[in-house]
């Protein structure tokens, strides 16, 4: 077996083709990966490259097409039926019939928390995202980035190993995007999570992860995986550091080499 | 007390008031029985009831039942309270039927639903066809009222003399405006308001016991009725849970009805009989009934009950 | 009572129900038989329905008058063919289509009309749920009054039977956009008319064929009821009724069978069309569960 | 303020086209009774002119068209004028065919509902079973009715159930075709969410296809009540006709008394509006409590 | 008259209640602001600070509580009748039922542009906005980003003086960003359109604006306006100068002086 007992998600050879009404779309070729238990792997890549497509995978929201995918060892349908993950969408998909407060109760009601438990999770992740005071509102109530902090809460408020999240700050102001940022590898290095994460910002993905995966579009593939040689305590200034600014500057290499392609 | 389950063939109406006085002036309890009147309407079949177990005994008319038993459902005539048939044909005399001669190329309302049988075989005596064409009659559906002779949608429709031709009278139509023609004239009359029985419960002594002391009591409340209309029309009032008639009529078709059961006891006139079995097997194309039929009717009951 | 001929047919039944359980579960490579699987599953479950009926009905004795067997039906319905389809033409092509595109076409007219002013939103509205209910047995004899005989009248009453659904429908398809589409159209400045052809209207087809869908069997139910009250001696209805009287359940039951698959093509159809324009909700899209 | 937007908009605007229905309304009258009072005239053989034709039309007895006063009139007279209990009393019909309007909806609801949900979840009964759904809705219920009511009896189920069965049978139709595609109406990413919690399909059905599928239900809700009705009425002619607004009707019509027909109509007509109403309110109701943007 | 004939948006003490089932909400307070003819204005602050509701007033998607506003000299209403405003929203809002194309041509057929006048539109959008060979796709079958800018291409279509664009290019990867933000620039120099752009990137801020507005929540109100002094012209490498990072930092300070009110 060449599956390491820590891999949580291990991809070989991995393809996935929509076919749609003119004609087959390549969302990912020939994709090998792996996450290893308590990895914090960002997906960096241009726009339709397959980042959502591969988490999808991952979840088990779309089957692939060809190769294998391992998800804590098992197929990524067990792993989800063990609930080993959370989700956070890239658009926020709130159920507008339910208060923010309900939409995050949701995943505790169906997983069966008590509901002293679950009043006490729905507060400490609604100040997580800094929303205290707006859990008896409605979605279309909130501006788009509270809504979309609504749905990270969501994801945050039960205890899930493996942490998937498509772009969760893209919406979000530089500055309560650092405070998140921060309180995301604090979350990170308290709980042992492993955590995908997608995003756009070079220094987000630098500043996050243990390992960064550069994306390239059609067919969707990866070009470059960058093993972060950063400490795991970072404060946000580490980001002036020349270590820093040279893994920055690798993946925006990556990336446009990835573009080239194309324009 | 033993029960028995009558289903009529139409409303609550005068046109039943022998069961309703019966039940309501004791006679039945006299007899020891428990009746129970269920009012038919436009689309209740009583043989289907029947069939269905719904009733014990059914009001229906003669040409309805023997089709019903050549179906394979067993109807049996056990009485006959009405002697003569009620049934017309009303023209209006300004759409120019005088005679019988002058229906070719009219347009003419029928009842169906069973009651369409005297008509046909009165179209077939008179050589007309039925299917529009230019020397046959257009006929027409008739709903249940008279609208389409007063709207003039048609030549002539079909009446009762105890009911329909008095709304035509009420509609504001003179008589001297009208033609009409009854069945029983014409020689095509079938007959009407029988009671009928499933032959196979006929065998049951008990059965057979209860139905004599049925129809001795219902003859009884006929004939009281024919006596005392007005207190008749007023019982048929009563029970009517629709709150829908009036009294004026009921009455008057209370003393139409008295005149068509005025010539029978209750026994089954086997004249009568056969003269509607043969009106009803020459029933041009389409016969009503293809076969004699047999054991369709018994005197045993009111042989029984009449002593 | 013949008990072997019961448990024989419920036998059938318990069978065929897990063949098609597991026909359904059947992922099958190629297409073709993929379709036939789609075809054979309520084709099966029909086949069973009609076996069951022809056990229980043979097998309980039950009198013809009441309930006749498939089979008689069907023997009745080969030897009556020009009968029915001259019913067919009086009814279905005539009275039903005709009623249908009218009733469909005059709610959905209205309710554009009601959406279009506030006035009459307010005005019409209840007015409409006034006819909501208009029972065609006291509809009908009215019809047959003002609109004669012939199957003009029907289409009266098919008209206020399919009316209403159309109505309700529409309106609540029309108010089924979400606030950012509209204030996409309000940017554009797009007249009440544009916003409607251009988003409203897209947005309220699921509706509108869920009212497409229903009508296309009531009106089939209102043209046949409609002809209880008067008609020429021609039509599924007035069959029924005097075939019912003349104790001819067979032919009942032919003219129902007729009556069915009329509906139920009927109903495939707009169902299709359905499926061509609702392309994108996400009820035709996918999203089983 | 509220009082008078109340009077501004509600009562004045189906006041004006109620007064525009009532215009047109005696205008038919006049036009459609017309030809039966010429007819009588002629009969007689006097002459008779348009000015005396127009009261005439007002207060025939058995007009084609009843005018609007001889409507009202019977209607006051039928409801007001008689205790609710008397069998004259329209009030008494009316509740009479409300209960089995009632239960049948109910009835119709709840089954409708389950064979919604049945056939959202599980593949076979969407394959086999909505087709014959809708070949049952296909046959003409007058002509089974009986039939139904004969075998019913048979099993010593009478009264108010085989009414209220004929309700259930034409009311449960819509609520499945509103349901299934209501049910069906949540967004892709919707039910993913779901998915990636591993819910249940009962916990999948409460907390995202309920509630999305709530507009469909209402209006389906509407037009069910609506037949509902209509089904109680039909319902009401085999089973005897004795009591109910069917009864009513059919005597009218038996016997030619429009103005009867006609205020039993609207008697059913009126109940029909105000059920709708109240769907239409419960409706407003869990819009609000479901938070929907006004 | 204190409006210069030059204005092109005038706001005067401008503010917006929300009415919510928990009590009123405080969108915007005393809002004062003067957009000319030709300027880039960048909104820049927290989330749920009232950006996207200040677009939307301009936009008469929102009536004011208090205060006044005139867009082109009149009043919202009368601006958006003359159609004289595209919007990009913070969502996509692609109609399911068209395709790409035509959810491009949508405004275009509302304003009644010719056929043939439409379809060069739409190809020269989509390939301003990269997707070209997508137009036949429907909008669930794009990723998020590609929606967003399918979005773009929309606003972008039809001519409109003033452009109010809402987070356009938040999904976006900072390659197709930075192209994207390069086109903007053209576009507008081009043709002198008036631009009103929220973002929540700094440099994005101000490498685009002649003007840059800091807004600060609860209640939302600007805190600064900052005139640009970059030229004109603008390659990607004027973000290295110090004058942009100068004025970087001061937007900066700005936006965490309005956050300081918050943690
Ligand atoms: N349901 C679908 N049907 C057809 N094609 C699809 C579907 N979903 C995605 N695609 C296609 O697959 C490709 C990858 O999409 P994906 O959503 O994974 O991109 P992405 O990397 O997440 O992009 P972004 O950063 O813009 O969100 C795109 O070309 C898209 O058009
Ligand atoms: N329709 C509404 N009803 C009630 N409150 C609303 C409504 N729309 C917005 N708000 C409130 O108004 C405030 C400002 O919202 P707005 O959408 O303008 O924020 P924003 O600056 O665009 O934020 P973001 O960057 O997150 O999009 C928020 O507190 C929000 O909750
Ligand atoms: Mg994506
Ligand atoms: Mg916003």
């Amino acid at each position: 077996m060449t599956i390491t007992p820590a891999s949580v998600v291990s991809a070989r050879n991995l393809g996935l083709t929509f076919e749609t009404n003119d004609g087959p779309v390549n969302a990912l070729t020939g994709v090998n990966l792996d996450v290893n238990k308590g990895d914090f792997v960002s997906f960096i890549g241009p726009s339709g490259c397959g980042k959502t497509t591969f988490l999808r995978v991952i979840a088990d929201l779309e089957k692939p097409t060809s190769g294998t995918i391992t998800v804590n060892g098992t197929t990524p349908e067990d792993a989800r039926k063990n609930r080993s993950y959370g989700y956070v969408f890239q658009a926020a998909a709130l159920y507008p019939w339910r208060t923010i407060e309900k939409n995050i109760a949701l995943p505790l009601e169906i997983m069966g928390y008590g509901a002293a438990d679950q009043k006490a999770r729905i507060e400490r992740t609604l100040d997580l995202v800094n929303l205290t005071g707006f859990g008896k509102k409605f979605p279309w109530q909130l501006s788009g980035g509270m809504q979309q902090r609504a749905s990270i809460a969501r994801a945050l408020a039960f205890d899930a190993d493996l942490l998937l999240m498509d772009e969760p700050f893209g919406a979000l102001d530089e500055i309560v995007r650092d405070h998140l940022n921060e309180q995301l590898l604090k979350l990170w290095d308290r709980t042992n999570k492993t955590i995908c994460f997608v995003t756009h910002s070079i220094p987000e993905a630098v500043y996050l992860s243990t390992k960064i995966v550069v994306m390239s579009p059609r067919p969707g593939r990866v070009t470059d995986v960058i093993e972060s040689t950063l400490p795991k305590e970072r404060p946000l200034d580490i980001r002036e550091t020349p270590e820093f600014l040279e893994i920055a500057s690798r993946v925006r290499e990556g990336l446009r080499a990835g573009h080239s392609y194309d324009e | 007390a033993d029960k028995v389950v009558l289903q009529l063939k139409w409303v609550t109406q005068a046109q039943f008031a022998g069961y309703y006085v019966a039940k309501d002036k004791g006679f039945y309890e006299e007899e020891g029985l428990d009746v129970e009147i269920k009012p038919g309407g436009p689309d209740i079949a009583p043989p289907q009831v029947i069939a269905g177990g719904g009733a014990d005994v059914v009001v229906d008319w003669m040409p309805s039942a023997l089709a019903t038993r050549e179906k394979g459902v067993p109807l049996v005539n056990i009485a006959q309270p009405f002697k003569s048939s009620g049934m017309m044909l009303t023209c209006l005399k300004e759409s120019g039927v005088a005679t019988p001669a002058d229906f070719k190329g009219k347009t003419l309302g029928v009842w169906f639903f069973g009651n369409e049988y005297p008509f046909l075989s009165w179209m077939s005596q008179l050589g007309l066809k039925t299917d529009g064409g230019p020397d046959g009659v257009t006929v027409l559906k008739q709903g249940f009222n008279v609208d389409p002779l007063i709207q003039k949608q048609a030549a002539c429709i079909s009446t009762m003399t105890y009911n329909e031709y008095w709304q035509v009278i009420d509609a504001g139509i003179k008589p001297e405006d009208l033609v009409t023609f009854k069945y029983e004239d014409q020689g095509v009359a079938t007959l009407e308001d029988g009671l009928y029985v499933l032959e196979d419960k006929l065998k049951d002594p008990a059965f057979k016991e209860k139905m004599v002391k049925f129809v001795r009591a219902s003859m009884k409340g006929w004939k009281y009725a024919e006596a005392n209309q007005d207190e008749a029309a007023d019982i048929v009032l009563e029970n009517d849970a629709t709150g829908a008639q009036t009294e004026a009529h009921q009455k008057r078709m209370m003393g139409e009805i008295a005149k068509l059961t005025a010539g029978s006891n209750g026994a089954l006139d086997e004249a009568d009989y056969k003269r509607t079995v043969a009106s009803l097997m020459k029933g041009g194309s389409d016969p009503v009934i293809t076969k004699e039929p047999e054991g369709a009717f018994t005197h045993e009951i009111t042989d029984a009950a009449l002593k | 009572m013949n008990s072997g001929l019961i448990v024989g047919s419920i036998a059938f039944w318990l069978i065929a129900w897990a063949i098609n359980e597991w026909l359904v579960r059947r992922k099958f490579k190629n297409r073709s038989a993929v379709r036939a699987a789609r075809l054979a599953v309520p084709l099966l479950f029909g086949i069973t329905i009609l076996v069951l009926w022809e056990g229980l009905v043979r097998g309980l004795n039950v009198p013809s008058v009441l309930l006749p067997p498939p089979s008689m039906i069907w023997t009745r319905l080969i030897n009556s063919l020009p009968t029915l389809w001259a019913d067919f033409q009086q009814t279905f092509l005539k009275a039903v289509i005709t009623g249908y595109a009218l009733g469909c076409g005059l709610g959905f007219l209205v309710a554009i009309a009601i959406d279009r002013s506030p006035f009459l939103q307010k005005g019409l509205l209840p007015l409409g749920n006034f006819v909501s209910a208009l029972p065609v047995i006291g509809v009908a004899p009215i019809m047959v009054m003002w609109f004669g005989f012939d199957w003009q009248s029907k289409v009266a009453v098919v008209v206020i039977m399919t009316f209403f659904p159309m109505l309700v429908n529409t309106v609540s398809g029309l108010a089924a956009t979400s606030s950012m589409e509209r204030d996409l159209m309000r940017t554009y400045a797009a007249s009440w008319f544009q916003t409607l052809l251009k988003l409203r209207l897209p947005a309220a087809w699921p509706f509108i064929f869920n009212a497409l869908k229903i009508n296309s069997t009531l009106a089939l139910i209102g043209a046949i009821v409609a002809e209880f009250f008067g008609t020429p001696i021609v039509g599924m209805g007035f069959r029924i009724s005097t075939e019912v009287g003349r104790m001819n359940v067979d032919m009942v039951w032919a003219e129902i069978a007729v009556a069915a698959v009329a509906g139920s093509a009927f109903y495939g159809l707009v169902a299709l069309v359905e499926r061509a324009v609702t392309f994108w909700h996400p009820s035709v899209r996918g999203g089983q569960a | 303020m509220e009082k008078q937007s109340f009077f501004r908009d509600r009562i004045m605007p189906v006041g004006t086209i109620l007064l525009g229905l009532l215009v047109i309304w005696y205008i038919a009258t006049v036009f459609l009774n017309a030809p039966f009072e010429r007819d009588t005239a002629a009969r007689a053989g006097t002459p008779i002119s348009f000015s005396e034709i127009l009261p005439k039309t007002m207060f025939q007895e058995r007009p084609v068209l009843p005018a609007p006063h001889q409507v009202v009139a019977e209607i006051w007279d039928t409801t007001v004028n008689k205790p609710i209990t008397s069998k004259r009393s329209l009030v008494y019909h009316a509740w009479i065919t409300l209960s089995a309007t009632l239960l049948g909806f109910g009835i119709g609801t709840v089954l409708g509902i389950l064979l919604a949900v049945g056939i959202v979840h599980n593949r076979a009964m969407d394959r086999s079973l909505m087709p014959w759904v809708i070949a049952s809705q296909t046959i003409p219920i007058l002509a089974i009715a009986p039939m139904i009511i004969v075998v019913l009896n048979a099993v010593g189920i009478a009264g108010l159930l085989p009414k209220a069965l004929i309700s259930t049978y034409l009311s449960f139709f819509p609520i499945v075709v509103g349901m299934v595609k209501g049910l069906r109406s949540p967004e892709q990413i919707q039910l993913d969410l779901m998915h990636t919690y591993y819910a249940s399909p009962s916990q999948t059905f409460w907390k995202l296809r309920w509630p999305a599928s709530m507009p469909y239900l209402f209006t389906s809700l509407k037009v069910a009540i609506a037949i509902s009705l209509v089904g109680a009425i039909v319902g009401e002619l085999p089973t005897g006709a004795i009591s109910g607004l069917g009864a009513r009707l059919l005597a009218g019509s038996y016997y030619g008394q429009t103005v009867q027909i006609w205020s039993a109509l609207f008697m059913a007509a009126a109940l029909a509006a105000t059920l709708v109403i109240i769907v239409g309110f419960a409706h407003t109701a869990v819009l609000r409590r479901m938070g929907v943007k006004p």
